[in-house]
């Protein structure tokens, strides 16, 4: 592949990497934007998107009370993805990876999703119930669409990591630990190990995630990776928030917080 | 000739696969390898069958339920009774099979979900014979509904995790169930109860329940003798009609699986996947299921928690798929009248769920001529259910 | 070459006999004709055990305690799983050779009495199954206690008919089937629960259970090969006992009937016929019994509903005062730290009934030699004592 | 035999016999002295004195609770014997029947039981659950101390009637209908049959107990049999009386009514 992906376009290093999850419709349809926005501000350099699922295997419960938040308000796959172009037209320039399980893609038809991502201005996609042995048809049509698919591999992925990681597109996405999402994270020395050999392979940045909700993790990442993910941690700041920020009258301010949140989270 | 399902990545036709989070790849595969070797060793199915008859009581017994042949007039009626199994359901050999795999991999923890509470019973009383620390994901609900299920669990030195998401139910049990093991594969075995999930459980729970089948099919030769001409089984994950139906797949039978279609399938409460559901992703493989446009899994509805379950396992969507076995949808109301039919012809007090097969079977076994005979799965004994029987009957006293 | 016992009087040694009402006598007379006539029919014994294989399960497994035999360290422990059979306990074989017999006998109603309530259940099985109308009598205090059963017994379509008089508990409604069957005798069979009652009933109900000590005999010589040094099994009214000791009683087996001890048997709170009772006519036979000074039958008090009864099969006090058989007795809380214990190492939560005989042989078996081998009769699953148990270890979470 | 017994010695008719029963201690020791001798102020011939019994299997509700108002007053074998005295003391002639189950007699003794009876002036005895199979060797003690051995008889006795019959003593109990003391009694054709039939065999008065409730009854069963047997209904008519038998002020008055009912009831 010699021409650049739009991802690539948009992405501005490929080192210490930033990149933070929200849930879209989580709250509401437009604090999603806003927060997006925010995380931008606050130096996100990927947003992951995620689309509420009814069922999320991957999840941990923060993820799953604001999967329940977005859904109650009738957030959908599609209305998610037509949240992008609102993005972008308040400014968001970032890469926007849509994070989604893969029930609500069959659903729409594998074709049309893809043809809805590129449409819609989003740059990758990750679905965590696609390894990679389900994933080829996937895979080829996110290459047509000019949309990265962006694959996992964990501390047992053992000699599937060589295969993964060099397959790879778009970042790597790096599980720092066995388990779901929102756990704590005691970042182990087999795990620096396990992020060396995942970077030998890979052509693409390794960003790491799972577990990581301080600022020490963060450093402590910087210091292995090429980014950070931090998903868990990020919704419940958007959580603590939650009844501000549905308040036309105090979502500035409750904004203003978060950002000052996030920035003494990464900095 | 007998099809080789699953192919070699563990479809089904369309159906099946290991829809699962990167890390249980690695626990599947290390399972797969394991069960493989297992199922190639003679001494494995020897210790398996062993367990079966002299701790488990197989074979179980093949009924001829003359009075209710009488009553309705038409085929000659037989019921396999698996509620003669013990702790009461077909459960039990599922897991006395993935039982002992865990112990041949040296896995000392088990974990599983359970819906009626029959599967959950079942897990802690392997995990008491056999040494096994034990957690069971149930939902809330179902906990409520299955109390003595509950009880007997605990009883047994397991422990009872209430699952509070959804409604509540099988599916929300399962997810917290595959939650847990994705942060507990390295020393922890999940033990599935039924032909769900990814690749290889759904033909690993296949291959310990078609003693069911293979028993029927000689019991009924030895008896009758011939083979039956249609066979019936409920149908929530699949596990007892699979068992039941799968030595019979290449035989001149008609095979009925029969769903639970709650308060009707033209309602919102049903749980009749194959009927009424859609191909989609749940529990780690391809099936049916029931969704919303948008992919969002619904809640099911059934009276009995163990046909409660919005998703289906993929051999079924697959006999589903290429019609080598009928589904049929049977209400509430109907299973609980053959529920009493039975019982009081009978002497045999069903479970809710075997109650769906009974149902159907009784419907058609009218119509039919009295030179024709058919098998029914009796999948489990009612005792589990008696505070739904009674709650359901109250009004008619 | 065994005994015959009873003689034409329905003796054995001093006890048994026939004291009831003069009413009674043709009913009985009637009865003891046409059992010897069925006893001595090829085709009738063939149609008891046809049901019993193919309805009732037989036979039963014998599995042998592997986890509670490791951790008591003693002799090798078998048990004999009366508690798979349908229904869940022994009292089924008795109930459908009655069931025959009344069908032979033209009897289209039955009556029965009932303490735990599986004896009930059983009788309301086998109506529903033989189309005969079915009234059972139980203790107040016993439909309390045994609530699942009375809805198990309703829901097959028997008759339960409460007895207020005494405690309340099974001697009470023995008392009241006797009462009813004098005035309805005429077209009514009496379907005795236990080896208890005027002759012929304890020759009977022996004879029909002894099927549980046949099969034990012949699976212990399959297995092991040779038979048990010691077996144990619960009294209540004696017939799981009888049934399993009679096939061994001439052979080189110490045998132990294992009565229950209540709060023990130096307070007033017991069901220890044996150990505390004294010679008198309860219920139609001659046998020890439970009285005051003055001959006033006292009130048992078993955690137990099976046990608690003041009398004792006539065959056993026989085989108590010759000697041929020893008689121990197990308190509430021994019994029910043997039922958690069975529970937790082996996976079967036992009837609390027979969790009298598990630990009076648990305590013998720890100092017996690793070359002993022990059979215990599992005369009952503990589904029924749901209530009982949870009450009992609620304190202790 | 050719002497006398005590029995036939204090047997004024042979005809025509009213027989009623009461429990011994029902209310109390002293109230079943004061029936008996009410009972025979109105015509009774033959006093049955009941023994209360824990599981009196003959027995319907009626004679029950007299049974349990007895055994909760404390009242045993032995002390209901020795009450005999002192209804002789107080002017009882009539011959006394001890009616008692056979446990409470294998208790205190067979031989000390006979004993007791012969020195406290009872003339005999009848074992509802002794039938005559398993009665020999206490017929030979009665026989012994000079006690009738009172036997029954029941419309299925059938073959076994004439035996029965013929070594009657005292009187013969004839059961008039299946069921248990206290039931309702229609005196079917059938039951005249029988009586007659054991009438042909009986060297002794032929008395009909089981549910005799009303003056017709009794005018009924005085065509066919030398006697009526009355039992439930007497108790009954004790029952109705039963608080003001124990108040010392209102026995007289309540005594005195029971009298006028057994009079109407025999009459
Ligand atoms: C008695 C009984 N039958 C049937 C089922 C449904 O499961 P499956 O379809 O896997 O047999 C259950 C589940 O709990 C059950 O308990
Ligand atoms: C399971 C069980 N065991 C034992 C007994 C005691 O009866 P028996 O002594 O006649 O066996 C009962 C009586 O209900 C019972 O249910």
């Amino acid at each position: 592949m010699l021409t650049q992906t739009s991802f690539q376009g948009k992405l501005n290093k490929t080192e210490d990497l930033f990149i933070p999850f929200i849930e879209a419709g989580d709250p509401t349809p437009e604090v999603t934007i806003d927060l997006a926005l925010k995380l931008q501000e606050a130096g996100a350099d990927i947003l992951e998107l995620g689309i509420p699922y009814s069922d999320p295997l991957a999840d941990g419960p923060t993820i799953q009370r604001a999967a329940k938040r977005a859904l109650d308000n009738g957030m959908s796959l599609q209305q998610a993805i037509e949240l992008i172009p609102d993005m972008r037209a308040n400014g968001l320039e970032i890469p926007v990876v849509v994070f989604t399980y893969y029930n609500p893609v069959l659903r729409i038809g594998e074709e049309k999703f893809f043809k809805l991502l590129e449409e819609h201005g989003a740059e990758g996609v990750l679905i965590p119930d696609l390894p990679h042995e389900e994933s080829e048809s996937v895979r080829e049509l996110a290459l047509k669409h000019d949309i990265e698919y962006i694959s996992l591999v964990a501390p047992n992925s053992e000699e599937r990591i060589q295969k993964i990681a060099s397959e790879a597109r778009g970042f790597l996405y790096c599980v720092s630990t066995l388990g779901v999402t929102g756990g704590e994270n005691q970042l182990s020395s087999e795990v620096t190990d396990f992020i060396q050999k995942v970077k030998e392979h890979s052509p693409v940045p390794v960003a790491v995630g799972f577990g990581i909700s301080t600022n020490e993790d963060v450093q402590m990442i910087r210091q292995h990776a090429d980014g950070v993910i931090i998903g868990s941690k990020i919704i419940r700041l958007v959580e603590a928030e939650v009844e501000n920020l549905k308040d036309d009258s105090k979502r500035h301010e409750a904004l203003n917080r978060f950002y000052e949140n996030v920035r003494e989270l990464v900095e | 000739m007998e099809q080789v399902y699953p192919d070699q990545q563990g479809r089904y036709g369309d159906f099946g696969g290991k829809y699962v989070p990167e890390t249980l790849m690695a626990p599947l595969q290390e399972l797969e390898e394991a069960l493989d070797e297992a199922m190639a060793d003679r001494e494995f199915i020897a210790e398996y069958h062993g367990v079966l008859e002299k701790y488990a009581g197989r074979p179980t017994a093949l009924t001829y339920a003359d009075k209710v042949t009488e009553i309705l007039g038409g085929a000659k009626i037989y019921l396999k009774r698996e509620d003669l199994l013990h702790t009461g359901a077909h459960k039990l050999n599922n897991a006395i099979g993935q039982a002992l795999l865990a112990k041949r991999m040296g896995k000392q923890k088990i974990i599983a979900e359970t819906g009626a509470g029959q599967h959950g019973v079942a897990s802690a009383t392997v995990a008491a014979k056999f040494g096994l620390e034990c957690k069971v994901f149930m939902g809330e609900e179902d906990i409520r509904r299955q109390e003595p299920n509950v009880f007997r669990m605990k009883m047994l030195g397991a422990e009872v995790i209430p699952v509070s998401s959804g409604r509540g139910t099988l599916k929300d049990a399962t997810n917290e169930a595959i939650r847990y093991w994705v942060a507990n594969c390295e020393d922890t075995f999940y033990l599935i109860g039924s032909v769900v999930g990814p690749h290889p459980y759904p033909r690993m729970v296949r291959d310990f329940q078609r003693i069911i089948g293979d028993e029927s099919k000689r019991q009924f030769l030895e008896g009758e003798p011939t083979l039956p001409d249609y066979i019936y089984a409920c149908v929530g994950g699949g596990s007892n009609a699979i068992g039941m139906f799968h030595p019979f797949l290449e035989d001149d039978v008609e095979l009925v699986g029969v769903e639970a279609a709650g308060k009707g399938v033209d309602t919102e409460e049903h749980a009749a996947t194959l009927t009424k559901g859609d191909r989609g992703v749940i529990h780690g493989s391809l099936t049916f299921l029931l969704q919303d446009e948008h992919g969002q899994i619904t809640e099911p509805y059934s009276i009995s928690a163990g046909l409660d379950y919005p998703g289906i396992g993929p051999e079924h969507a697959y006999l589903f798929d290429s019609k080598q076995v009928r589904y049929e949808a049977v209400t509430d109301e109907e299973a609980m009248d053959a529920l009493k039919l039975l019982t009081e012809t009978e002497g045999i007090i069903p479970a809710v769920e075997s109650a769906h097969a009974l149902a159907q079977a009784f419907k058609e076994a009218k119509d039919m001529s009295a030179d024709k005979t058919i098998l029914i799965n009796l999948s489990g004994r009612g005792d589990k259910d008696l505070a739904t029987i009674m709650n359901h009957f109250k009004g008619e006293e």
